[in-house]
């Protein structure tokens, strides 16, 4: 199935691109997801997902399609 | 209730009175308006800024504001309820956000727009980056309220 | 730092406008506006309201009104503070009373309005007549904030 | 000595006007000059009281020439 990441903010700036497409198999986990891409980077601790724009825990599994976000902490207001 | 984004300056006041305007159904209604401004400052941790980024992710930013709102006005029997927040580029003295709630009675007033700006800070997602003395820098947390 | 009684009808937002721009030293400094407005409504324990005599004490009420702000620029780090208090006749939908306050961060601006709002409430001297359906009437006690 | 008095709101209205000028000895507290101008009316229990101005407690001594204000509970803002 296919999914669709983006990065944001000091993340997306630290990884050099705004998202990925990636395939990846059923029930595959958020972390999985950046573990699959990044190989090499540890997703940093304070580092916040989202599955297609709700907050989700790296646990959750994703869905052929869905848009997944890693973000780190949000700074607005 | 009325949430939104603008890529441009706005005046907080002015946006105030013209909402007023358009909700003249609730004249009488209301006994307490509550209101915070975020305003860009010209310094951060001793640094001067001269300028500002706030990113945010399209979709999602709206999406999780519209939803704090609802909880607010689930939590506290509002009347109506204001928040625009600026996204782009910012320069000192900018107005950043702007969260107003009309209800009957002040306390309730007073604890749904402290919480609406509570849930924005931790959960709406935007990002500032700001230009200082020493060069860029993304905001890597908000002070607690 | 200003504290006013106005004897007429005043409008809030034409009112913090005008002292901002009064203030445009400051712009740049503060990060935070927390505002409350309190209006008069055109109800009250379910009666129709159609007037209101706000009475006060003319000398006490002003000197306990700076009182009541000073204490609280003592307790929070305030750039500013503005509150205006009606007196004599009010229609529903008036505007009753403003209390704004400028800081640097949110947390301050805060709690420094919702203080001076309950500290004004249970200490400065005003008093409301309400002209109700049933006849006039002062109102005994304000609710709790 | 002389002390000035003053009522407001609805104690004013139950007791017929806005003022009282009095004449009391030195060292009357705040709760005699009511008892001297209004024996037969017990000060309400929820009455606040002021002299000069300032909050003052029914206890307080006046001198000569104060303002002595008595005032049902404030209902402002």
């Amino acid at each position: 199935m296919t999914v669709y990441v983006k990065y944001f903010a000091s993340l997306r700036d630290r990884l050099g691109r705004a998202g990925d497409q990636v395939s990846v198999a059923e029930t595959t986990t958020v972390a999985e997801i950046w573990a699959t891409l990044w190989p090499e980077i540890a997703l940093p601790s304070n580092t916040l997902a989202a599955v297609n724009m709700e907050y989700a825990s790296l646990q959750q599994s994703v869905r052929d399609g869905d848009e997944v976000a890693f973000f780190p902490p949000v700074t607005g207001g | 209730m009325k949430i939104e984004l603008r890529a441009e300056p706005f005046d907080p006041l002015a946006e105030l009175q013209r909402h007023q305007v358009e909700r003249l159904e609730l004249k009488g209604r209301y006994g307490a308006t509550a209101i915070f401004i975020g305003t860009m400052r010209d310094y951060s941790d001793r640094l001067s800024i001269g300028r500002m980024m706030l990113e945010h992710y399209p979709g999602m930013t709206e999406r999780q504001l519209r939803k704090l709102v609802e909880i607010a006005s689930q939590q506290w029997p509002l009347l109506d309820a204001l928040v625009i927040h600026r996204v782009g580029e910012l320069r000192p003295s900018d107005p950043i956000v702007l969260v107003a709630v009309w209800s009957a009675h002040r306390a309730e007033a007073f604890a749904a727009c402290r919480s609406i700006m509570e849930e924005l800070k931790s959960k709406a997602p935007f990002w500032k980056r700001e230009d200082t003395a020493a060069g860029p820098r993304w905001v890597e947390r908000n002070t607690p309220g």
